[in-house]
């Protein structure tokens, strides 16, 4: 890739060894990731990866922040979405108001946090606490939350959680919160959807690590699976599939670190992801409905970031921007 | 088409609607638990009416419109029962009636792990000794494989030039000694249904257990694929309908008025219309025993194909809503649609060699 | 469906094949030219069996499937038929006669310049004065409209808030004074049909004129549409097949059997059985006069789509032989079946709305 | 675009505005380019942009060279593909052999020449003379041909010629050659397998060309056309879909210049151009169904474009390069 450097591909290097030597993603996905694991990518700086050194961050450049998310990604989403939540979606909540010092905790990996992206219609009635529930949330296990609600808010735990069993990113617990907490105002206006729009490339790092895991399981099966005699990479019509699934993922990696704009990478990306991970498992036959082959955990979280992350209002940004107006639509 | 079971269908879709409550549907998924209590349930419907291919294939559609998993579990343990009746003796005829009145259930067990949907290289042999068999070998991806009584068993009783011929069909009852059904978990989808891994160690069979002729078991199951593919149309069909309600649901329940979401429910929706006229076409020329193997294949190809895009639609129209369980369980059923009963890709092959035969 | 035309879709076949060569053909698509002795031969076939639409239905299909240049010329001279049979007066009716026997050519004026799809929108105006109507305005990409003898007009009698109130339905001579009629030229496809830019300079209409009554027009031409779209659904069937015949021909002549050709052929059979299906079963509803419209949109849309990815697939796999004049014909007539009489954009809002009605 | 200089940027405005004062486009498409038109490209040294200066040629870089063609390709397809085949075909065809000096002609504009790139499967007898008929060639009104026939031959005219009524590329003549003319061996391998290899790039750029212009059309309309009492960029799923072609043309646009790999970037061209012009049409409803509108022809070039240059051999190549091995298929 033209436009990485030595050092961006030994962090490359650095993540995938520590992925292989460190995590089991099996285990991750069936034990959910645990204080050891929050310890561990700590310790090497991935936790607070965007955090500023003040704070025991990492402080990285967005390129080396996309390659960590692409590799933890390809490898375990759903420790990409962690590392996501934390660096893109908490830390620019958090920043420049009252409560920026938790991310010291917060990239030490002491302090669980989580933020409500999850476009919920929950309603809150606010007095001096906070009541009500904050439905289908990431990271039920989190000291802090951040909500928006036409504000930006942040409540502090211990929380009365309910957890559901959920199909995607299965690493992070997933369920509902029931508050009856404090919460304190941290922004009179909501961060929200500036962070989302912020956030259309990180997302497509973890698209693209979703992506060329995909890929790379289907092409290694084809070139090991035979049926009818052949290897699977003697059939035509796979083959060529698989062929061009790799090429986008190339250029997909390719627009991604050359910076073009965010809204067409993206785009691209929630374009792709689903199409790629489910080709990726027909590939696998009967194999790929069974997790124990690790290919359909990629789809299941394919369709939820696209689901959650992509539709018409993320049309509507891009529209807009393509059209360089603010477009209405009858 | 088929509107003469109209009434029928109401009934099953009643049975559905009370039975497969968001309740049951999750339990079962959730524990990978097969429901037997329904099957049983089931039976006073009529749903396994083998004079009446039309019900079941109606029985499947309402079904799994409700819940795949539970709607499979429900309509398949009479899997394989064309291959006794088609190719069976007196005795497994008669045997069939225990499996119509729920006495037992019954399962084939033809795929193995390192075939897929190559059904003529199977490796599972049934040794000729003196009047009897000894099956050895295994199985992978059985359906009701670790709750069955019985199957309908693809073994290979002489080695001959092509690897299609020398293969024959045996009904396997699941006591014997030598035979081992290991459960598998994980699955995507379809979690209600039971599927295992078999081994069949020294298993002795005598002769009155081969069903029809020795030598003809590739083509007893060619035959009956090309029956019991037209209901996994049904269950593509029934999933893809399923998904439908949920964006209709939503969209009436949140009053979505967009273009875009409209362009989308009339795609949806005129592919789902495809599908239905497809599988009732080629299921009409096949029940009135006309069947046309290319029409078949293109409804399950179809189907299966149309369960998986409307699934996805549904997660990605509902959004963020999409996660709740009752809708992302049907995303979970629809993939195996266009992986059992023949990928899409050997589908696809059929299809072509048909036309290019010149139908 | 419709087996029972199967003698009088041969015969219409063997018509095509006999006057539909490749030369003339190419002849009336180069030179962009009305085959007018080909409207008059066909005549004898009973192409216009107003009594059997599903006779209409079928000729449509085999003859675009050899060429929809012709295939329309020769199927469109009777096109508003409907609106004077179901709304005209007596002698509207019998008039319609002399169009069956060939006498007339009939077409249907209610595109303008500035509406596209839009037909509420209309400018052109029907002024009374007196017992007459005097006609305003111009039209766009009317068929027939530099060729016909008379043409079903659309005009506004009269201004209502609702723009699809106060609008009204004429049979007008093409031969009174006012009436101008500019060919169009330059059409990608169906170069063969005549296409024309009218425009009407204070044309006296009498009240003899008016189909049906004052301010109904728009209900007449809607209800015109929801028949005359079967045929268009057929129009794009017929493109397909014959695209779907170019590939076969090269596939068997040039021994083609690699695996992705065939997955391209199953794909293209199986979308081109689901649009037969799609449009033989909306056209069935239709004929015995229990229209669905969502149906018939659907088959319309679906149809549209189907001959454009037919005829795409057949340039792509026929490479650089798809450059023969005889199939990239069939790609330039294909596009338009996506746009005419509604866009496949309209034909998806007309589903969803009948949907989510409740059907 | 990052990678794109300042004098590239000068270069695609010269082209634009070459256009713009000395071509007719719809002129062009129904009496051909003639030799006046063929002068003025060669005065401006677009003839023989990649021809060496020895031969009068300008020497661009590929940059460069993808620029003229893209922009003559937005303007005018058959311009493009005009200089593609002298400078992509045939210049890589003569070079290094005794005819290379007929470049002093090609690039001055005086010697029409073509190159028989249609996967023909003609039947030539060799004698002492070239007997036989080559179909479907463009530039019917060359000079010198050259052809592949498991050699590289050249063969000079006049020839007899039929030309034929053609859809696409309609500014260049078309049509077959009755060959009874002296022929010349130039090298005894067949060069062509390798130059068309080579094009990918430029075809690409052809193919963004065509994109570009369909998009721009389509977009510009959107701007200015109402249909039920509303422009039709307040439709959402009409801009939906063509802020996603815009999207994908700067994709293309990003992967091309930045010079990722030619397989890729050409997949994702040809992945892309027949669907694009096809929604290019359908925007202007009836109206996109009439050349006035210019845009009807794009949908034709782009369908002849991906015919001829995109199919089961091009995506071997593509495979056999992700897979790095020849693969053989059953």
């Amino acid at each position: 890739m033209s436009n990485l450097n030595e050092e961006n591909n030994i962090l490359r290097d650095t993540v995938r060894e520590f992925c292989e030597k460190n995590l089991d993603e099996k285990k991750i996905e069936e034990e959910k990731i645990d204080n050891n694991i929050n310890s561990l990518l700590a310790s090497q700086g991935f936790m607070g990866a965007k955090i500023s050194s003040k704070y025991g961050g990492s402080e990285l450049d967005d390129i080396s922040y996309h390659i960590i998310l692409e590799e933890f990604s390809k490898y375990s989403p759903s420790i990409a979405m962690k590392i996501f939540m934390i660096n893109s979606l908490y830390l620019p909540s958090v920043i420049n108001t009252e409560y920026e010092s938790y991310l010291q905790d917060v990239s030490s990996g002491k302090m669980n946090v989580s933020v409500d992206f999850m476009n919920n219609k929950y309603k809150l009635e606010y007095g001096n606490n906070i009541n009500g529930t904050v439905e289908n949330i990431l990271n039920t296990d989190s000291e802090n939350i951040v909500l928006f609600d036409g504000k930006t808010t942040i409540v502090n735990g211990p929380f009365k959680t309910r957890e559901k069993d959920f199909m995607g990113f299965k690493g992070l617990k997933f369920g509902s919160i029931e508050l009856n907490n404090k919460y304190n105002v941290i922004d009179k206006n909501s961060r929200k959807e500036k962070i989302m729009e912020d956030s259309y490339n990180d997302l497509s790092a973890i698209a693209l690590g979703i992506i060329s895991g995909a890929v790379d399981k289907a092409m290694d099966y084809s070139r090991v699976r035979t049926v009818f005699g052949a290897y699977l990479k003697n059939y035509e019509p796979l083959v060529f599939r698989l062929s061009e699934m790799y090429s986008k993922e190339n250029i997909l990696r390719s627009i991604l670190y050359s910076n073009l704009d965010k809204y067409y990478t993206f785009n691209f990306a929630m374009n792709s992801i689903v199409e790629i991970a489910r080709f990726s498992v027909n590939t696998h036959g009967g194999y790929g409905y069974f997790k124990d082959f690790g290919v359909e955990k990629f789809y299941r979280d394919a369709i939820i970031l696209k689901s959650v992350f992509y539709g018409n209002s993320e049309l509507k940004q891009l529209s807009n921007h393509v059209y360089s107006e603010k477009l209405t639509f009858i | 088409m088929f509107e003469e079971y109209d009434d029928y269908r109401k009934q099953i879709r009643e049975f559905g609607l009370k039975e497969f409550t968001d309740e049951v549907a999750a339990k079962y998924d959730r524990g990978e638990e097969y429901p037997d209590y329904l099957r049983k349930k089931s039976l006073s419907l009529g749903i396994v009416d083998m004079q009446n291919p039309a019900k079941i294939l109606i029985a499947i559609e309402e079904l799994c419109r409700i819940d795949a998993g539970l709607g499979i579990s429900v309509t398949t343990p009479y899997f394989g029962a064309e291959v006794l009746m088609l190719f069976g003796n007196d005795k497994q005829k008669e045997f069939l009636n225990d499996v119509y009145s729920g006495k037992y259930v019954l399962g084939l067990g033809v795929t193995e792990a390192s075939g897929g949907s190559d059904v003529a290289h199977i490796k599972t042999t049934a040794t000729k000794k003196g009047d009897k068999y000894i099956l050895n070998g295994s199985k992978m991806f059985i359906t009701n494989g670790a709750i069955a009584d019985y199957l309908v068993v693809l073994a290979r009783t002489s080695d001959e030039d092509k690897p299609h011929h020398g293969l024959s069909t045996f009904l396997l009852n699941t006591k014997l000694n030598g035979f081992k059904a290991n459960k598998l978990t994980g699955k995507l989808g379809v979690r209600a249904t039971n599927t295992a891994e078999l081994t069949f160690d020294n298993i002795e069979l005598s002769s009155e257990d081969l069903i029809g002729e020795e030598g003809k078991g590739f083509y007893y199951i060619m035959t009956f694929f090309n029956i019991s593919r037209i209901y996994v149309a049904a269950q593509g069909l029934g999933i893809a309908e399923g998904a439908f309600d949920k964006i209709l649901e939503y969209v009436k329940a949140n009053e979505i008025k967009d273009e875009n979401t409209m362009f989308e429910i009339a795609d949806v929706a005129t592919r789902i219309e495809a599908t239905k006229e497809l599988t009732y076409n080629a299921a009409s020329y096949l029940f009135k025993f006309e069947p046309r193997p290319q029409l078949t294949s293109m409804a399950k190809a179809y189907a299966g194909e149309t369960a998986v895009y409307a699934s996805e639609k549904a997660m990605e129209i509902l959004g963020a809503n999409s996660l709740e369980e009752n809708v992302e369980r049907i995303f979970r059923n629809a993939k195996i649609m266009e992986i059992w009963e023949g990928t899409s890709e050997v589908e696809k092959l059929v299809i072509s060699r048909f036309i290019l035969k010149g139908e």
